[in-house]
């Protein structure tokens, strides 16, 4: 059978459960809303125009910088499985590939894109 | 009909309709996360594959990066976001008779096809893909061209997207 | 085989001919009972979740010359039922405001995303869970679903504290799942598999004793995938009052808080799994399954205690500064000690043991060495910058 | 045993998805997210032959994970370019960027 059945059992029980317990909570507590209770909280002051707030722009780069990274690093998982039975070679090839990695972290870096400005 | 074929069309059924959520929903968060449960049900479809590794890839690259730079691009740019305006344009018709036709073109190219309904040979016992996969791309007959592009590939997306999402000051 | 030896067969054996003799179909039979040992597990997951609670305020209360819960029951045992009866009894207000579908779903999935790590824990020999062979990177993929519960609790609730903790936290936890995904690429390069299993098994020496810098970006890496202190950022009291959190109440709440420890403990584990040999101790594991899981659930233990430890010894970093030190320390040490080690490893290859392990850590501490060398110099530099040569300034008086 | 059809027809389904969703959303990132599911049609596809053909050769899942990178680059790209534009413009209405027309 597929293992992966397991895991997909993890999932429907990972989320029936705490399912479970919310809506336990939501039987057992009282429901008495009223629009202050239900208003946003901003440490007891009316809250000001709407939560959605436009962000700083270096989240993205990081997140950029980020999505990068972990695409490379999921290139060296099959390689790295390998290795043992590889030559000098296989580990040449992978370490080119990190250097051509950290060329793109150190270009970033020397912009000055990952202050936190 | 089988365990696996029952599971295979309630898992395409949702990825599908989660893929029309995706291209209709009003919000974009909520097309963002329309689009974390198409990828999510393709990533069950690649585990029915047997391709585990691919599909913990999947959500990892997918779910795990390019969701959220989805969400975080929509949260930049969040004017549009509350844009209660048309979201689509106005030859959104036309568009829906090319997409249709795709579909019925690649159905019917497909339908003729002699290995259109083929089924899978059973895995031996003892393969193991990622071994194999890591053979296959640092052997030098094997792929180890596209490995070490795909590196220059992703740098030369780093140093463009980066650059032009800086803002100068 | 008894049932001493073989726990986990024995039982789904004996209730396998239970069901089949109810006349029930034997695929369905067996999927039955993986089901029932999957909410067997996940049942005692939530139980041990809820002594966490006690464990974690026991031990702060001694890190803070306090006593901790002491009222209820013997040694406060009994505080964290109270905690929880407390919890459901809550109101569950939801924000007018709020987008109440995504609203609902993100505490869930927070849970989730932490529970169903437990599917590739191998608890003993012959209790596996189920031994992917991409079992590595499955932890990835779990905390990418917690990436995304957290922006969805900080969006959904439509205020402006949670959305910046929300964002700040994702931030935080992207930035370190890299180094935290290149130390997992040196238990991969020594044991030759991504499956835990696997790794446990190549495990005759202990890989924090070939790799020790790799171990310490682990759990550096894993603290702050947590998001506990230093990197608790997002729940700054005084500038975000508690973060992505803020607008939940009652069992929802509890979902968030209750994840955070369990996932504290869990990667606990994965330290001692990658690191530490999991349930090996000695040959112990082979006398019974039952002692194994003691070894593994004590080492998981020692190492949420060392979590626990780092959390109540330091002090909060601002963002700038934990996403300085992970993008151009932690990140480049990491890339170049997973580069050192994959030379090393085939340069030492049929090198007797003695040699492999001492080369192996020679490196490690040469790496660590020169990374801190080049920091001290750079950072020396960056002071004078600043501050100025020092005689100039004596001068002047 | 699921036959082959059924995948291909998943694919080609989920392509025409994404295709609508390129040729009809204005905005420019609801635009990358139809390229998605395309893209992501095409991974199914890959990996269906992989394991439809030989599974010894591997190069359906090798160019999977190539579509992985080229995913990440395209989006990477893309929506900094978006956001370039909507700080320049204002605008991430992808009719409105049209002053290459001239």
């Amino acid at each position: 059978m597929n293992e992966w059945l397991y895991v997909g059992l993890f999932f429907i029980v990972g989320l029936i459960i705490p399912a479970g317990a919310i809506t336990a909570g939501w039987l057992f507590g009282p429901k008495k809303p009223n629009p202050v209770k239900q208003s946003t909280y901003e440490c007891g002051i009316e809250p000001v125009g709407e939560g959605w707030v436009q962000f700083k722009a270096q989240y993205y780069i990081f997140a950029l910088v980020f999505l990068v990274f972990d695409v490379e690093t999921v290139f060296l998982f099959p390689w790295a499985v390998r290795l043992g039975g590889l030559g000098l070679f296989a580990v040449l090839e992978g370490i080119v590939f990190i250097l051509i990695l950290i060329a793109g972290l150190v270009y970033t870096w020397r912009k000055g894109m990952l202050e936190w400005a | 009909m089988t365990g696996e074929q029952l599971l295979f069309l309630i898992v395409g059924a949702v990825t599908l309709l989660s893929g029309l959520m995706v291209v209709t929903s009003r919000n974009l968060i909520h097309a963002a996360l329309w689009l974390v449960a198409t990828l999510f049900g393709v990533a069950i479809v690649y585990t029915l594959l047997n391709a585990g590794f691919i599909a913990v890839v999947q959500v990892v690259v997918y779910i795990g990066a390019i969701a959220i730079l989805f969400i975080f691009a929509v949260m930049l740019t969040r004017k549009e976001m509350r844009d209660q305006g048309a979201q689509a344009n106005s030859n959104w018709w036309a568009g829906a008779l090319v997409a249709a036709g795709t579909f019925a073109g690649l159905f019917f190219l497909l339908q003729g096809w002699s290995g259109f309904s083929k089924t899978a040979a059973a895995i031996p016992s003892g393969y193991d893909a990622i071994g194999q996969l890591g053979d296959a791309l640092t052997s030098p007959a094997g792929y180890v061209l596209p490995f070490e592009v795909a590196s220059v590939l992703l740098l030369a997306a780093l140093v463009g997207a980066v650059y032009l999402a800086f803002n100068k000051k | 085989m008894n049932f001493w030896n073989d726990p986990l067969k024995v039982a789904a054996d004996w209730l396998m001919g239970i069901f089949t003799g109810w006349g029930m179909n034997a695929v369905a039979a067996q999927v039955l009972v993986a089901f029932l040992g999957v909410l067997m597990l996940i049942t005692i997951l939530m139980v041990l979740d809820i002594f966490l609670v006690w464990i974690e305020r026991k031990v702060v209360a001694r890190f803070q010359d306090r006593i901790g819960p002491n009222r209820v029951g013997p040694f406060g045992l009994i505080q964290p039922f109270a905690d929880i009866i407390k919890l459901i009894i809550k109101e569950d207000t939801t924000p007018a405001d709020a987008d109440k579908v995504v609203y609902n779903i993100a505490p869930l999935l927070s849970m989730m995303s932490v529970l169903i790590l437990w599917a590739v824990v191998p608890l003993a020999p012959v209790i596996l869970g189920v031994d992917l062979n991409a079992g590595i990177l499955f932890i990835i993929a779990a905390g990418s679903i917690g990436t995304l519960s957290i922006i969805m609790a900080g969006w959904s609730s439509n205020n402006k504290f949670s959305v910046i903790g929300a964002f700040r936290q994702v931030a935080v936890m992207v930035s370190f799942e890299i180094p935290m995904l290149a130390t997992l690429l040196i238990p991969t390069i020594f044991s030759g598999s991504m499956g835990m299993n696997a790794i446990i098994q190549g495990q005759s020496i202990w890989y924090v004793l070939l790799s020790p810098l790799a171990a310490l970006i682990f759990l550096i890496a894993a603290i702050a995938e947590l998001g506990r202190a230093p990197f608790d950022l997002a729940e700054g009291e005084s500038e975000l009052v508690s973060g992505y959190n803020i607008e939940y109440s009652g069992m929802k709440f509890g979902m968030f808080y209750a994840g955070e420890l369990l996932h504290a403990f869990t990667f606990g584990g994965f330290w001692s799994i990658l690191f530490f040999g999991g349930y090996r101790f000695f040959g112990l594991e082979l006398v019974s399954p039952f002692l194994a899981i003691a070894v593994i659930l004590f080492k998981a233990m020692v190492g949420y205690w060392v979590i626990m430890w780092v959390k109540y010894t330091m002090m909060r970093i601002r963002i700038d500064q934990m996403l300085a030190f992970n993008w151009k320390f932690l990140t480049p040490v990491a890339f170049v000690l997973v580069m050192v080690t994959a030379l090393m490893n085939a340069l030492l290859r049929g090198a007797p043991g003695w040699l492999f392990v001492s080369g192996m850590i020679l490196s490690n501490i040469i790496v660590a060495w020169a990374a801190l060398e080049i920091v001290r110099s750079v950072s020396k530099k960056e002071r004078e910058r600043i501050e100025g040569p020092k005689r100039v300034v004596e001068a002047h008086h | 045993m699921i036959p082959l059809s059924w995948y291909l027809i998943l694919a080609a389904a989920l392509f025409s998805i994404g295709l609508y969703g390129v040729l009809a959303r204005r905005n420019a990132v609801a635009i990358l997210l139809g390229v998605e599911l395309m893209l992501n049609a095409v991974n199914i596809n890959l990996v269906a032959f992989w394991r439809y053909g030989d599974i010894t050769q591997m190069a359906g899942q090798v160019f999977a994970i190539v579509v992985f990178a080229v995913a990440a680059a395209e989006v990477a790209v893309g929506l900094a370019l978006v956001i370039s534009v909507y700080r320049r413009r204002n605008t991430v209405v992808a009719e409105e960027l049209d002053l290459l027309k001239w």
